[in-house]
């Protein structure tokens, strides 16, 4: 079957996506050119070390480096580890399963930045959960919970927002295990975390790759969660990416970008290589 | 005793009956066969005898230990499931050990029972495979392997040759009645397949609306179905409603039945004044001039090799005739006679 | 099958759960109730039009409502555009189908913010693509392409960042159409354009509604992307609310956040309703 | 002339040949039955009838009209599908209208042409219903009817039984003879279920290896298959190596086999000196005492109901023999005798 006119379509797109792929390609490497010190707007173009020289020796880039992979790291694993019980829970419809389904993917449709401001609204010095807990005499004065120093806040975020996405990933991929592949490793003798350790999860180890890495990439790269909700004394890499940029340190943005990109390729190799050692001999 | 014991079995999904009162006894070593129709229940008693199902009453008992509420991997069974329900990422050798494993057997132990498995299926050649890597049948022997290697008391069946062709499926079923009894278990079967049930049974058990209508050997549930249900079920057999008008000291038996007269030769006496009968469609006999003579239209003929199905039309209503004259046409006139032995008294009507 | 240890963690989890869910709707409460003047933190609190009258009156306000449904309309447009046709052509595989895919879904491990970053590179003042046009002697002079008027650029980079997100969503939805219900559909005389219009739009109509409502609630409240790409001369609702909020004006970005969600949730009824609309009388 | 003539049809995939060569004539009005195990070709020859897939060589005229390039969807032919394809999203009626709307049939035409179709299939009741609302027998009813109303030169018909049991096998079988029938269609029908071509077919064409191995009529084939495949595909004969000892004028033949000496009588003379011979396991009389007397001994055993199927040992090979004798037993020796008429010489041995 050869859907000519599909392919016709497809080549009316080829020059919109070479383009694309062109404009990416060309991106990146301007990037990279640009971390070296050539395409210097500002001063003078050529290749150097310097801004990489610098950038490392900075203590706000450490810090905000090891900020970024924190709160990427963490919240991958959070939004997993919710996601795949409520995954192998939603498994079988069962009376009030669509519903639960659909409230647990509602974080899809509200966007970030709003439920970041509800969040913090909830959160704040003066917001309902500290005057609710002084009226209930719990709490004698109001507790500072706002852009805390542990980030948890982001983190919560970044797992609420997060987790559906992992949800809708581990639904599908736990939903192709046949109940007939499960019900065979019952019968052969395996309690429920044994069918967990066994069988559902090197079955769904791609998709649980998936959310680990798109979770981390997603968290990794955070700036409005960061910007709303994050601890004041820690910058992200984004937001230090956007200020080296409005400051037109162009260069010292690529610096950072260019990182932001290599930790997220190495972090996302590594959190596939873990996931497959951990589950070692028991992939397919 | 050694084998399964099943005493007054219910289990209703909601308002829905799908296993009322089923009581039998399985000795050891026996192949037993559930057949039925889907939705009689027969799976349903699979899944309780494994423990994938808790019976809503009734219990069960294996090897004579009361296993009514212990879980299916706390049970002596082993299943072999319809779609062989093989794990995808685990080779051969790893889907064979698996319930070892779980069960924590010994390594000396384990390498043992694998390899006499492995011998016995013919599996040496496959054992780094992975399911994918494997044909139907070889799929199908793994996982017969699968279930064996953990030398259960009994080994269950739901349909396992379902998704065989019809020559794999032959072989098939020698072989697994052959281990069945090497390796002497007791087997319980599952199956829609009539030709299935007969051919590999010990005994059958006929399931219809979550009860079992009859339980005997092959040859006793082909010549002495009990119910209209079995007679049509097992070998499509032709069922009439008829009038007993007279009965002699001999087990002669003469009938009115929309046919026109008929007798028939029964050991038993009829169960009520107005009964079921049945005839086979293999039974008419087109050369023979006897007792019980009928006259019929051909409406639709099916040539089948070495016979011929004719689907005929006598007093107003259809009737099955099988026979090896491929030159009848549809719209022919025939003319056959049943031997009043082969003419089966059934149940009374209501 | 009761998978009792399941249903343990999932008690374990339900106060978790339930807290989400508690705190959701106590924050879109008090995001409601403070619109209308109440938990106040700089002023008086009480039931009070006030800032709904004045934010409607904002001229800085409705550009910006009108703004932001404009990205977010054209996005979820230009998105399952551009995904479709590819779904439907990489439906079966094909030798380099999977290469395709997988570069088609990569800005799903881009972070948008990085893209956007990268993008801006390209475009700048001084950037690349200028020095091209004018060393190919094209272009006289650099042209201002940055933070564009009509935010042409956003829109780019909305429909880059989303369209792979469209693609999974009817990529699953567009492989469960079976063959032979296509083949059918030829059999009986249809071509490839009433076979999508007839066969593949409506059966796969749920998928082109997430895909439209998931993209335009997400464009619609845009942040990053606006930040750095955006048009200098107009905000986005999202930029709106964390200007008021940054200001300490708490009930102003109350209004705006709640107007937000406001529309999120008209649109995406409107939206859905027009797709099916559209397929009136050949949907399920 | 109005049915399908095929000319040398090739398909190659790649490297793989699907259809070799092919070439035959359907008269119109004809019902003809490709059959053939799984690969043997019999789906893509269809699918070229259809226009699915596009002949690497070779030429298709449909109604004297060559169609070897012309898409599907401007071929007169109508496909009925294995899986049903009934469009989940439309109701009965609806799917019943589409080819009529596609093709732009007018409303007055449209309307009789679907009364029609919805009279002799009887849908009336179903006509709101969507397709998952339907039994499977109903969809089958549907995907016919979808098919017939586009009156088609041609139809065709991909496994229409696979996805239904056995009882409404037989019916719908009954069922798609009747309306080819009526309407007068030339029909096309693929089957690898050899039951299901030997009852319907005016024509089987059996396949083997992307090849027509033998057109012929379902009685021709059946009691002179021309190779052993045939022999083994259809009826399941038992094939052997057999030497031409001598010929008489009377076309009776002296054969050594590893049965030992057989007489076979045939119209033709052996094809070769050395050649396979045939012999149905239902022609085995164990009560004759004739020529061609043969002992082996039963190693498995099935009871089947009206007959029992032996596989049994002889001369150290393994044949299978058909009895109505239900009492004999594995490990019994049987003695039974051949006719020479049915014993049937195959194709020479190379």
């Amino acid at each position: 079957m050869k859907l000519k006119k599909f392919l016709l379509i497809l080549a009316l797109l080829t020059p919109g996506l070479g383009l694309i792929v062109a404009l990416i390609g060309v991106a990146v490497y301007i990037a990279i050119a640009q971390s070296f010190g050539f395409y210097n707007l500002a001063g003078e173009s050529g290749f150097s070390l310097e801004f990489w020289d610098k950038m490392l020796d900075r203590k706000v880039y450490n810090r905000a480096v090891a900020y970024s992979i924190y709160v990427g790291v963490i919240s991958a694993f959070l939004s997993v580890m919710f996601a795949y019980p409520l995954a192998i829970w939603l498994r079988k419809p069962f009376p009030g399963s669509l519903a639960i389904g659909a409230m647990l993917k509602a974080p899809l449709l509200v966007h970030g930045l709003v439920a970041a401001f509800l969040f913090i609204n909830v959160i704040a010095y003066h917001g309902v959960l500290n005057q609710l807990m002084q009226g209930l005499g719990l709490w004698d004065e109001p507790q500072r919970m706002q852009n805390d120093r542990n980030a948890i806040g982001v983190l919560l975020l970044q797992t609420w927002k997060n987790m559906p996405f992992a949800l809708l990933l581990l639904t599908g991929a736990v939903q192709s295990i046949s109940d007939d592949v499960l019900n065979a490793a019952r019968d052969l003798g395996a309690g429920s975390f044994a069918r967990f350790r066994k069988v559902i999860a090197p079955l769904t180890v791609s998709a649980m790759q998936a959310s680990l890495i798109i979770v981390f990439i997603g968290a990794l790269a955070d700036f409005s969660f960061q910007v709303i909700a994050g601890p004041t004394n820690r910058q992200s890499l984004s937001q230090l990416m956007v200020f080296f940029k409005s400051s037109g340190r162009w260069n010292d943005a690529a610096v950072v970008g260019v990182s932001l990109m290599v930790i997220a390729i190495v972090g996302a190799g590594l959190l596939a290589a873990v996931t497959r050692f951990t589950l070692r001999g028991r992939v397919a | 005793m050694d084998g399964i014991s099943a005493r007054n079995l219910r289990m209703e999904f909601g308002d829905f009956v799908a296993v009322k009162d089923v009581s039998f006894e399985v000795a050891s070593g026996e192949f037993v066969t559930l057949l039925g129709p889907s939705g009689c229940g027969k799976t349903t008693l699979l899944k309780m005898i494994s423990g994938f199902v808790t019976p809503t009453g009734g219990q069960i008992h294996l090897a004579g230990k009361n296993v009514t509420d212990t879980p299916p991997e706390k049970r002596d069974t082993a299943l072999c499931f319809q779609s062989y329900a093989l794990f995808p990422h685990l080779t051969v050798q790893e889907n064979l050990e698996f319930g070892l494993r779980q069960k924590k057997v010994g390594q000396t132990d384990r390498k043992e029972r694998l390899d006499a498995v492995i011998e016995n299926l013919d599996l040496s050649l496959h054992l780094a495979k992975l399911p994918n890597q494997l044909s139907g049948g070889q799929q199908q022997r793994v996982a017969l392997g699968r279930a064996l290697v953990m030398r259960p008391n009994v080994i269950l069946f739901d349909e396992p040759l379902s998704n065989l062709d019809a020559k794999l499926r032959d072989q098939v079923r020698i072989e697994i009645r052959r281990i069945q009894r090497d390796f002497g278990l007791t087997a319980i079967y599952v199956t829609h397949d009539q030709a299935e049930a007969l051919a590999m049974s010990d005994r059958v058990f006929v399931m219809n609306g979550g009860r079992i209508e009859q339980a005997d050997t092959p040859e006793e549930l082909y010549s002495a179905p009990k119910t209209s249900f079995v007679a049509d079920f097992i070998g499509s057999a032709n069922v009439l409603e008829a009038q007993v008008k007279s009965t002699n000291g001999n087990g002669e038996i003469e009938l009115t039945t929309p046919l026109g007269r008929l007798v028939a030769t029964s050991s038993n006496p009829p169960k009520s004044s107005k009964v079921k009968i049945c005839w086979r469609p293999e039974h008419a006999d087109m050369s023979a001039n006897g007792e019980n003579q009928l006259t019929a239209r051909v409406k639709h003929r099916a040539f089948q090799g070495h016979f011929t199905d004719l689907h005929v039309d006598a007093g107003g209503a259809e009737y099955r005739v099988q026979t090896n004259k491929p030159a009848i046409r549809e719209g022919d006139v025939v003319t056959f006679s049943l031997r009043p032995d082969q003419i089966v008294l059934l149940e009374a009507v209501a």
